[in-house]
């Protein structure tokens, strides 16, 4: 098997989405022949032709619009948002148009066939506007999914099951991985189930829950407390809405503690919610608060960032701090 | 000098490597700063206030069959909008936004484009309906938000949608269909059909950035479409002096590179050639065409509006005089097209209509429980199902607080569910 | 003192505020002389001239920048958004600008002046483009303030407040209660702290936090439960960003349990925050899960609105759960 | 017909009661689609490619002092960005984005506006912080972030602000300062001030919504702005032909109601010239002008880019002729005003300034710990105080790990901070 870094395979997952269905159209602003800042779209356009991957004009909201439109005539476009800072122009056509799109038209209209694809985080020295994991804000939009990948093979399964749902999905792709995280990838069609939390590691003593980038580094934190003689179960989400908590309560009710790690802001972050369900759903089972370990509450700083990041060392602590509560 | 206009004025850029962003553009050394007034855009008039054709040219433009069907539906449109303006003050539903005055703008227009061609409204275009063959009842339907909608009662009323009739359902954010319409162009082109979109919106939504995305990105994606905004001289109470200080919303298209007519939109023929000929340019060009229909709101905004706190009864009376529907009336009597009893009995056989379409609807219950959480996504989500569970025991052990749903929950146990 | 509703409140506090500073300016979709859609804006323009307030173009996001820049200058707008619905176009000026301002600039520069007003919430037919609670998403924005009356009496003051405030405020209006809600009012200039919870009612069997409209939802509910020998501790929160923890947890240690209800949909709402921190700081004292009473996770609905609510009876079988539990 | 001239023309409205958002309109009976090419926009050129004065009207547009000042800004930013992009190369600092090809355009503007006058700016326009007299050290401490950045290090390099030099913070999301540039100029209105505002943005941002948003509210707010695009040809990778349809952005000016000029942007002559005379008209009508500025980004988009995939040599080669400081030097040797040995001296010294310069800035310190929290909010509000508190206990725990701000916060404690 071919060994990947992320952005190849997201760029495969590409190049096989619209081999396979002439209707995928991949937008944005620089993916034509550029092949995007980051190259994932490279060669899309030399080989499919530059009406089903072209340059837009620099706007978010219109390549939202546009795509909105698109999807809603059957087409299934990809539309890339340059930097996740800079979906905020597109979030009225994401939050009132596709999201509702279906429910307000009673299923006569919808955008499903629509996959916005976009660069998200930090630990890229990129200051608050080229860092930003703004997860949290769609996670709390009833009608799209929300889905993040932690390494090449994932971003190819989960990308390809994205473009192919029938229902509209974010598609956040951790950009400090993009050629840091590199493995093996099929290089066959494949998809993996949105929704489903991937169990990456077992353990015994407390549950980390985590996406995107910061998988690695709740890893890191689960070495050194192992070293402390204590075991870690490890839960990567992937899909962030709707989220998969029957996997994540199960896990909890057997260990007993739960830590979640982002890198976006605490107050009102995707963390807020998973504490609050397992709260809930395993009470009596809780040996220790739920730790959330995150960013602080402040735009994120350039000359801070270290300081600012949800990393290894916090996380250890935090899970120690659970442990001997 | 003569490097100068070398250097700026270069006609041929090499096709193959070299792009000159200049090179359609000329030199001068005098400064000065152009205005509006540098692009004169008048507005094409074909009937005049008696209904006489000022350009014989188009005597012929349309068949009398056509003619009738776009004036019945005007007819149509106006009866509707007294009815439910009743209606609402009456209680029996909640909210209404009439279509008085611009009946010429947007039946013309519709009867202008094809049945196979998309059309995306903002709110006040039920007249695009009326023309396409949507019943009294569909109507009702919608406006009592009843099972039978097919947008099933999830939106307030007016928000109509009906995929049968290429007519997308309404959503209330200004603007955001604009874009979607260059987007949805550029799929009616991509997969080869042979229509395109008529995308419809107001003075006052054509400030919005959707706006300015959506008309750029279809000049530059070559989306056959036509963007038809209605300049009916306000937004709710802001008149269009405080909307924008060009010469209204034509004269944009100039900037977008996107070609451009400006129509009066209480001549319902100018509105019908504009809308045909834009259709043909644009299909064949793969391009936009930009309409603005000079037209005037004679109705209030809406039910929750009332227009004497910011406009003269005065001004109102001026426009009153240039009812479209007098001045189509007027035409049709002039080409001897007019069967005056055929109206009187289309106008109470449509009353009739109305009213029973409205009784009829007004009593049909709500769709059933589970369908709050349908459409959502494509499949109901677990987390979903979850939530209507909890719902329906709560409605099942308080059936009295939930009238609306808790007996239809009944209803659907026994199989005995409204279609 | 006068019986004022919330509409003619906020109308009041305008006066006030434009009386007392004139570099209060007020400005969006027909606030002029029309006195905007629900009239909160009345007579200003005729008071205090067109050039201190004044319609502007349909423009959200125009309205947004245009006033983060007149802030910057530093004037003190007042900026309204008809509806909180139609907010998001303004995102990318309040998540990116408004909020980061200062921050980025090290506080050369700020738009402290800023306070934005917009009516929000059901409970009126309006669908799900005229009833949405947007507050959550504001809520994980680091950087403005989030602001939300129950009743004309606070109604006034926490918008004086705002309006002074050195920091942007979102000030978010209950407009089902914009006639519903009557109280005496003083007619004298006064001013509410933000960040403190308001404790509308003692108890010791269980603590209900809401805001806005749905503080007289909880009110009942808490009635309704007094009836079943169940006493309840309600707290108003008023200010959503940042919220007043120290009020809520001291509450839920006496009460042992907490319940919180919103408007907005379940998933990623604002009650996700409280659980997460109330479950951390209150672990020991927990005699039960916190609930959470919210909107459904699908749009806003119409026909089904009396449903799709979190009133009185969903609140009080939450409440009689938690005390069972 | 007189009937219909009658009612669509009318040239008097009522001013007290009754408005007429048609009074300006004439009609017409012929079917016209309206194209851009119904609006020319010729563009001002005052130096030749020889530095010859090509309108002696413009002979004593400035004086001596202020085309030199101009020039050597010019010079200034050529030999930062040089500097820098190899710092960048070095690894020194993470990003950098040069003027290169530019600089006639930002600093013939910025010379042709006042001290007084605020500046908004994209990111490019480093120039205009130069004429206005930023030092090397400044450059220097806001793109290695250090504690003597008066922005205090919180964002990436080129991101500069300057309350004393009004310069605002850039920020990068591209188009937002439009629309705040209008407020801006509101409130100097508003506040009687003597000053404007002036707004440079690129051609691919005036893509976005905000632009719309920002000249269609200045024109109805009456808000005294220069708009000024820099129409470079590309927006990263983007060409200007994929980027629009229209003939540039002046065309949109007409739309807009916004009175326009288009220049030769790398002409400094010209650029002066038609900042000061729209500064002067914008202040005296109270309302804004647009700048559409033709020049050419002879650099690649930022360090991170490599124009080499999307645009050829060979066009590069024609622009690289037609660079501003070359027309500017000529300019002035015509005029007799260039001191060549004072120029190469102001270059050295420049050099050796800005080495200095970076030498000391990259060795200053980060802000302290501290700093991550104030400035969110006008006070440290509790919840940060504790998140603070969190982490300087956890700093404090594992120096080694935050090298950056451990030592200060040791520093810090002994009241040894570096100010
Ligand atoms: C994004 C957004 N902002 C505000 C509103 C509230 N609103 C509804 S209609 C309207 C005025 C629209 O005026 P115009 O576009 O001229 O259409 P007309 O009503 O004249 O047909 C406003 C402000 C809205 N629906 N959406
Ligand atoms: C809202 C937003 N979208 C995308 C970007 C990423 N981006 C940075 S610069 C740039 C191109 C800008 O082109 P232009 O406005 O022509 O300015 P130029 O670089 O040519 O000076 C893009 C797309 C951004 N910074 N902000
Ligand atoms: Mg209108
Ligand atoms: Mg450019």
């Amino acid at each position: 098997m071919a060994q990947l870094n992320l952005l190849q395979a997201v760029n495969q997952a590409l190049h096989t989405a619209m081999k396979a269905d002439e209707r995928v159209m991949v937008m944005g602003e620089d993916v034509g022949h550029f092949g995007g800042v980051f190259r994932a779209t490279s060669n899309l356009q030399s080989t499919f032709g530059k009406a089903r991957c072209f340059n837009t004009p620099l706007v978010e909201q219109g390549i939202l619009g546009f795509a909105n439109g698109l999807a809603a005539q059957g087409a299934k476009p990809v539309a890339e948002i340059q930097f996740a800072d800079y979906i905020y122009p597109a979030f009225d056509q994401i939050v009132n148009e596709t999201a509702k799109f279906r429910y307000r038209s009673g299923g006569q209209f919808t955008v499903g066939g629509l996959t916005i694809r976009t660069p998200y985080g930090g630990g890229i020295a990129g200051g608050h506007y080229h860092s930003q994991s703004p997860e949290a804000f769609f996670a709390h939009v009833p009608g799209i999914k929300v889905v993040i990948p932690r390494n090449p093979y994932q971003a190819k399964g989960l990308l390809l099951s994205s473009i192919r749902a029938n229902d509209p999905v974010l598609f956040m792709e951790p950009k400090r991985l993009y050629r840091a995280s590199v493995g093996e990838v099929p290089e066959m069609d494949y998809e993996l189930p949105l929704g489903h939390a991937d169990l990456v590691q077992e353990g015994s003593d407390i549950t980390l829950v985590a996406w995107g980038a910061q998988v690695e580094v709740v890893q890191q934190a689960a070495q050194k407390a192992l070293s402390h003689g204590v075991s870690c179960e490890i839960i990567d989400l992937q899909s962030i809405l709707p989220w998969d908590r029957e996997t994540v309560c199960q896990s909890v009710i057997k260990t007993g503690r739960c830590l979640i790690n982002h890198e976006a802001p605490l107050t009102g972050g995707f963390a807020s919610e998973i504490a609050a369900v397992v709260q809930s759903e395993c009470f009596l089972h809780l040996e220790a608060p739920i730790a959330r370990v995150c960013g602080l509450d402040t735009p994120y700083p350039l000359a801070h960032e270290k300081e600012y990041m949800p990393d290894a060392l916090k996380t250890f602590e935090a899970i120690m701090h659970a442990v001997h509560f | 000098m003569s490097d100068v206009t070398q250097s700026t004025a270069k006609k041929t850029p090499d096709p193959v490597s070299r792009r000159d962003h200049m090179a359609q553009i000329t030199a001068t050394q005098a400064v000065n700063l152009i205005d509006k007034q540098s692009a004169p855009m008048p507005m094409l008039q074909l009937l005049n206030s008696d209904g006489n054709i000022l350009n014989k040219q188009y005597i012929d433009a349309w068949d009398k069959d056509t003619a009738l069907k776009l004036f019945y539906a005007m007819h149509f449109t106006r009866i509707l909008d007294e009815r439910m303006i009743g209606a609402q003050r009456q209680g029996r539903i909640s909210f209404y936004l009439a279509c008085t005055g611009e009946e010429a703008a947007i039946v013309g227009a519709t009867a202008g484009v094809e049945m196979r061609d998309m059309i995306m409204t903002q709110y006040r275009e039920q007249g695009a309906l009326a023309y396409r063959g949507y019943t009294a009842t569909q109507f009702m339907n919608q406006m009592f938000s009843n099972v039978l909608d097919p947008n099933k009662g999830r939106q307030m009323p007016i928000h109509y949608g009906d995929k049968a009739l290429n007519f997308m359902t309404v959503s209330s954010p200004l603007g955001t269909q604009i874009p979607q319409a260059a987007g949805y162009a550029y799929g009616q082109k991509m997969s080869g059909e042979d229509a395109i979109t008529l995308c419809f919106f107001g003075e006052g939504a054509a400030s919005e950035g959707d706006f300015h995305a959506g008309l750029n990105m279809a000049a530059v994606l070559e989306c056959p479409c036509i963007f038809l905004c209605r300049n009916n001289g306000y937004a709710i109470s802001t008149p269009a002096d405080e909307q924008f200080k060009g010469d209204g919303i034509a004269s944009r298209g100039i900037g977008y590179g996107v070609h451009t007519i400006r129509v009066d939109g209480n001549d319902a023929l100018a509105m019908y050639v504009a809308a045909k000929e834009a259709r043909a340019y644009a299909l064949k060009h793969n391009c936009p065409v930009l309409i603005e229909a000079m037209t005037y709101r004679l109705a209030a905004h809406s039910t929750s509006d009332d227009p004497s706190g910011y406009r003269s009864r005065d001004e109102e009376a001026v426009w009153r005089e240039k009812d479209p529907i007098m001045r189509m009336h007027r035409y049709l009597q002039q080409v001897g097209w007019l069967h005056e009893k055929a109206l009187d009995g289309f106008i109470t056989q449509t009353r009739s209509d109305l009213l029973a379409a409205l009784k009829f609807s007004e009593k049909q219950a709500t769709a059933p429980l589970s369908e709050i959480v349908t459409d959502v996504y494509a499949e109901v989500e677990p987390h979903l199902q979850d939530q209507l569970d909890a719902l329906q025991m709560h409605v099942n052990k308080y059936p009295e607080a939930y009238p609306n749903t808790s007996q239809q929950t009944a209803a659907d146990k026994q199989g005995e569910g409204v279609q």
